[in-house]
């Protein structure tokens, strides 16, 4: 098993005609993903170099091919509508690796998407992949490989780095996900942590979060509920100084609130494994597999 | 984007907030002859972009003129550290002369984006002139937090209930439901993810004034935006920072002396997380982007040099989508344009990780490849040691 | 029993000091209705002539006098925002009588209502009144009697004709609720008529409708589907003239769609008693009361 | 509120929305400078407040002068009877005179309130050019509904669903987005309760035109738009109708004989309806409010006075918060002042109704005091056709 895709999912590509759109396609259909059409208006009827159909509404697309999936290459400025379009068309799983839409358009999607059936990944994430079965998104999928540890994080390569070190031990994922670095993203770590819960095949998950928000701190609350599964959790920015923004939106203090320090002692007070450097990750989670805890 | 006090009081002015009469100087002369034209008594305040900025002395209050030309020498190209600042702290290039108001109390009005609800929150106090984080610590019931409605913004019973919570009655009660709707229309209207007023002040004449005004602005809204562009103030940015953002790259300028070259913010942190963790000290927050090529590369390594703290760099890419193969022959051909003067350590994971060492080796320069994180981090720190 | 309001109904009279909230205050006051509070921003810590105290706002008014119902006496610019003050306070029970809100804020109002958890009756309504316990509104309370007749119409003074007839033929009423003529009501027909349903107090619904709108549409397909009680109705406005406007804002028809006749024969399908003339409403209640159908 | 076609294609070009070149004219010698500005073929297009007005010969398209100056003399102070008017017509005293454009192809575009849903609905549908009604009944699935998002309106991507849907492609569907959008702005920013054009055409030069233009504006939101007042055409009005507006009074006038004065609209109606129902016909709906004043009785009765159908009126009051008792003094300080023609009939009910029916029996004046809606129903009819 796995979570929200698996491989029956049928993935429609928002921006399949761009540069980042055409490149990406082509590697997750490398990679097995039933990529089964593509949208860009004004295209419509077309066809990819591939072989993939492209309409010019999502509603069109999915009702000729069956889609479930979306995943959005668009541009910022447009990002926000492709994201409403989807949710509109009753696309099941969206991920948008968009990077840059503005805080305001996505405070419009967010609340659309609450009142609607529709898991939104990102904007601004690598995406989806549940290895051996599908990849939606950019992250290298020769990485993975299929296996007991769910992996969700705010970030991208640090969750290359952290799927390496789980790879590099013998161990393998069943889902990772990177919900993005915005400070609004459509699935919080709280929204998926019970997917994984509830997915026979995930043993274990692995959390990498960063400073700024409060995404660590809902985790360590819900965790101090009771969550069944073990979690291993790295938090990036404990040297990040403050006020200052590390690259992602998401990653900014704000008036001491939402310091890595802060975090890791919530997350360590729930029971979770915080480990205090990137490189130890592999290694706690072989830890605990192994009940060497 | 931060933009300054004097820039976010005129943006008040055309939402019809009133802000204390002022004018921004950036010499002694014109400092000498906005006193005389604004009043005695007056404020000298420093314009940089630096929170913080009144425990640091950057704002005075003087009575005569005598006490206003000492202030103005005190300040005007003189260097402010506060807690946002880092240990360099910002040169003072501008000042702000503006007319001393009688206060007979004073309020802090903030808005921001909430992200757990994703919408944005008015924050209200009567206990203003204080930081807000000093307020939630000393009396955090006389903080009220109000929620925009979803596609409508907020509505006017908020805007009362607001006024009410601050204590005002009377006549003062328009005016501050008035300059409360202003605030948040410059909020809205300028796509911003910050508009603070600290202190909001009523004078003893009954006027409502902002005596502070700070504006950030959403960099991903700037193109709705153009008439902003024009306020940015380089000389605010680092000069490295600045030159950075025009070559795209992420980088902040930190006071330790291994400098980081990594591609993604997470890992980037990440790797001064590590540097920090085995006793070292990162020089830097660089993020050269998710895909790295032989271009930001070079433009990497001309950053790293340009800092003189530097004693030591680390390299960390992670290949992905982008073959470490291609990433080494980009450290190469970079290297090749670019001084190098101190040791370079090189971990590149992912796709033809093998394939790149081999490079590396090859290429003639002196690196010290690593395999792992953990390897890379402690030889970096103790080559920036000798 | 009765639905919505009753003896214990706490109220807050919005917009208490001006002309229509004075007057309507003392005779809802004479009527027995508790008024606890009243709002009007600015002459908080006052007192009107009957010594019921007045706040700012409504959460204090709320918060210090214990209120669940709020009525609604504030000019058509400011009654969205008086609706939507009330919602936020957390009033159960929100009666809002003014005449003349533009349909772009009602849409607003609407939907957050539909958020919360507070029933709003009106705008542009007389109010509800449950005989002998609680009138919140501008209705004649003499006219009503306590009884077994729920009393649910989209008119004003067409519904003292009919709650008029009623008591004239010695029955009473369990609850008499006027939603309002505006295109957009807080409670629909089919918001009302279950809790009708489940008041046992109330063994037949007279309901009064009017041409425009499909109001009396969903009572057809509700009533279809099943419901428990007699429902004797009448419609006006079968002589109405298309495409003008019969008063409220309401009563127009657009098309050939909401005519009087299209509902008569929706509602008589689904076995409701459609009766012709507005004067035999109490006749008809009277036969099926006394079982002489 | 409603606005003539040239009115509103006035304000669609303010938004954007293309519409034919045209000039409103008030009489033939300006109708032919007008025709000839413009240039032939053109169009002549009555200016009048009703539906239904190209079925009614309102609209001409002459090819040349002799055809219009024919067209203009049908149309200019003649009555155009439609299924919206009434029996009485509306008289003509504006045409628009327009370009004609080269008809490639006919859509239907409109915008309204859907009441169930309480939100706006754009429908729009590919065979324009018959009413919404006919396309309706014809080919249901040619029209496709789009509502708005509450409180951010339609979004983009809806636009471009309702240009694929409409069959547009290549460099017009830009055009045509930008159209709807234009459209929604209209609706969005006149408080308008409906915008609806059909047809909006493409011509053969590939333009997007609207031909056709309705709004109707939210009569309550006037408030919020002054520029509209200025818009009513009093000349529209039936002068009954607008002599009641000014005293508030709702007054709809009708083709038969029974005079109505009703408090509340929708006892007016049900008083029109029983009228109807035991064969007779109303004259009018009148409205006179929930509180009936003497004065608004006095303006109610010299409204029924001026309509000469009226051969009986029928009073129907149902005093509640107002005491019946004031109402009939009302009713005979007010026939005071009136001369009364036809016979009376009155039925109060409420408060204090015996003491009202001994005031108007003892007023000097000749009443029929009826008890039930019923009975005085009855009695006002066969008076009227005596």
């Amino acid at each position: 098993m796995s979570i929200l895709v698996d491989e029956n999912t049928r993935v429609i590509v928002q921006g399949i005609t761009g540069k980042e759109g055409t490149f990406h396609t082509e590697k997750m259909i490398e990679y097995g993903t039933r990529v089964v059409a593509g949208v860009t208006p004004g295209k419509g009827g077309k066809k990819t170099d591939f072989g993939i159909p492209i309409f010019n509404t999502v509603k069109e697309a999915k009702l000729s091919t069956g889609a479930n999936a979306s995943v959005i290459f668009v541009p910022p400025k447009f990002a926000a509508d492709a994201i409403l379009e989807a949710i509109d068309a009753g696309i099941e799983v969206v991920v948008c690796i968009t990077e840059g839409i503005p805080a305001n358009d996505m405070i419009k999607v967010y609340h659309r998407l609450k009142e609607s059936k529709t898991w939104l990944i990102g904007p601004n994430c690598p995406g989806i992949i549940s290895p051996g079965k599908c990849k939606i998104g950019i992250m290298p999928g020769f990485i993975h490989r299929p296996g007991c540890v769910g992996v969700i994080s705010r970030s991208g390569t640090l969750t290359y780095e952290a799927v390496s070190q789980i790879t590099a031990r013998g161990f393998g994922q069943s889902t990772c996900i990177g919900i993005g670095g915005d400070p609004i993203v459509g699935s919080r770590f709280v929204d998926l942590l019970p997917l994984f819960e509830q997915d026979r095949e995930t043993d274990l998950i692995v959390l990498i979060g960063e400073i700024g928000g409060n995404a660590e701190e809902e985790v360590a609350k819900l965790v101090k509920k009771g969550y069944s599964k073990p979690i291993v959790a790295y938090i990036a920015g404990i040297t990040a100084p403050p006020g200052r923004r590390m690259g992602h939106a998401g990653a900014i203090i704000m008036g001491g609130k939402g310091t890595a320090r802060e975090k890791i002692n919530l997350l360590r007070d729930a029971g979770v494994t915080v480990v205090d450097s990137p490189a130890m990750i592999g290694e706690a989670v072989e830890k605990i597999l192994k009940g060497n805890v | 984007m931060n933009i300054h006090e004097y820039q976010a009081k005129n943006i008040f002015r055309r939402f019809g907030v009133r802000v204390p009469n002022g004018r921004v100087v950036f010499t002694k002369e014109m400092a000498i002859e906005a006193i005389r034209e604004v009043g005695l008594p007056c404020a000298i305040k420093a314009q940089i972009h630096a929170g913080g900025r009144g425990k640091s002395g950057g704002i005075k209050i003087v009575e005569d003129i005598d006490e206003a030309v000492k202030a103005v020498d005190e300040l005007l190209g003189k260097e402010i550290v506060t807690y946002q600042t880092g240990k360099r702290g910002k040169i003072v290039s501008k000042l702000l002369i503006e007319e001393a108001v009688r206060i007979k109390k004073e309020y802090y009005v903030g808005i921001v984006l909430d992200r757990q609800k994703a919408l944005p929150v008015m924050m209200v106090s009567p206990e203003g002139g204080v930081e807000i984080e000093e307020i939630a610590r000393r009396s955090p019931e006389s903080i009220r937090k109000f929620y925009a409605f979803p596609g409508y913004g907020f509505q006017q019973f908020q805007f009362r209930e607001m006024t009410y919570f601050l204590g005002l009655s009377g006549s003062q009660c328009k005016k501050c439901v008035s300059v409360l709707t202003g605030l948040y229309n410059v909020y809205r209207r300028s796509d911003a993810t910050l508009v603070e007023v600290n202190p909001l002040v009523l004078t003893e004449e009954g006027e409502l004034i902002a005596i502070d005004a700070k504006i950030n602005i959403d960099d991903n809204a700037l193109f709705r935006h153009p008439e902003y562009e024009e306020m940015v103030d380089e000389s605010e940015i680092d000069p490295l920072e600045l030159e950075a953002s025009r070559y795209k790259l992420n980088y902040i300028r930190l006071d330790g002396n291994v400098g980081c070259m990594v591609n993604g913010a997470g890992l980037a942190m990440a790797t001064m997380d590590i540097i920090k963790y085995y006793g070292g000290e990162p020089a830097n927050f660089l993020d050269i982007g998710g895909i790295a090529s032989a271009d930001t590369i070079a433009h990497g390594f001309e950053l790293l040099m340009s800092d003189k703290n530097v004693r030591a760099v680390l390299i960390n890419i992670f290949g992905g989508i982008v073959r470490c193969d291609r990433v080494a022959n980009g450290i190469v051909s970079a290297l090749e344009n670019v001084d190098m003067k101190v040791p370079l350590v090189i971990r590149l994971r992912g796709t033809n990780a093998e394939i790149a060492r081999d490079i590396l080796n090859k290429s003639g320069f002196s690196f010290n490849v690593c395999e792992t994180l953990d390897e890379a981090a402690k030889l970096a720190i103790d080559l920036a040691k000798s």
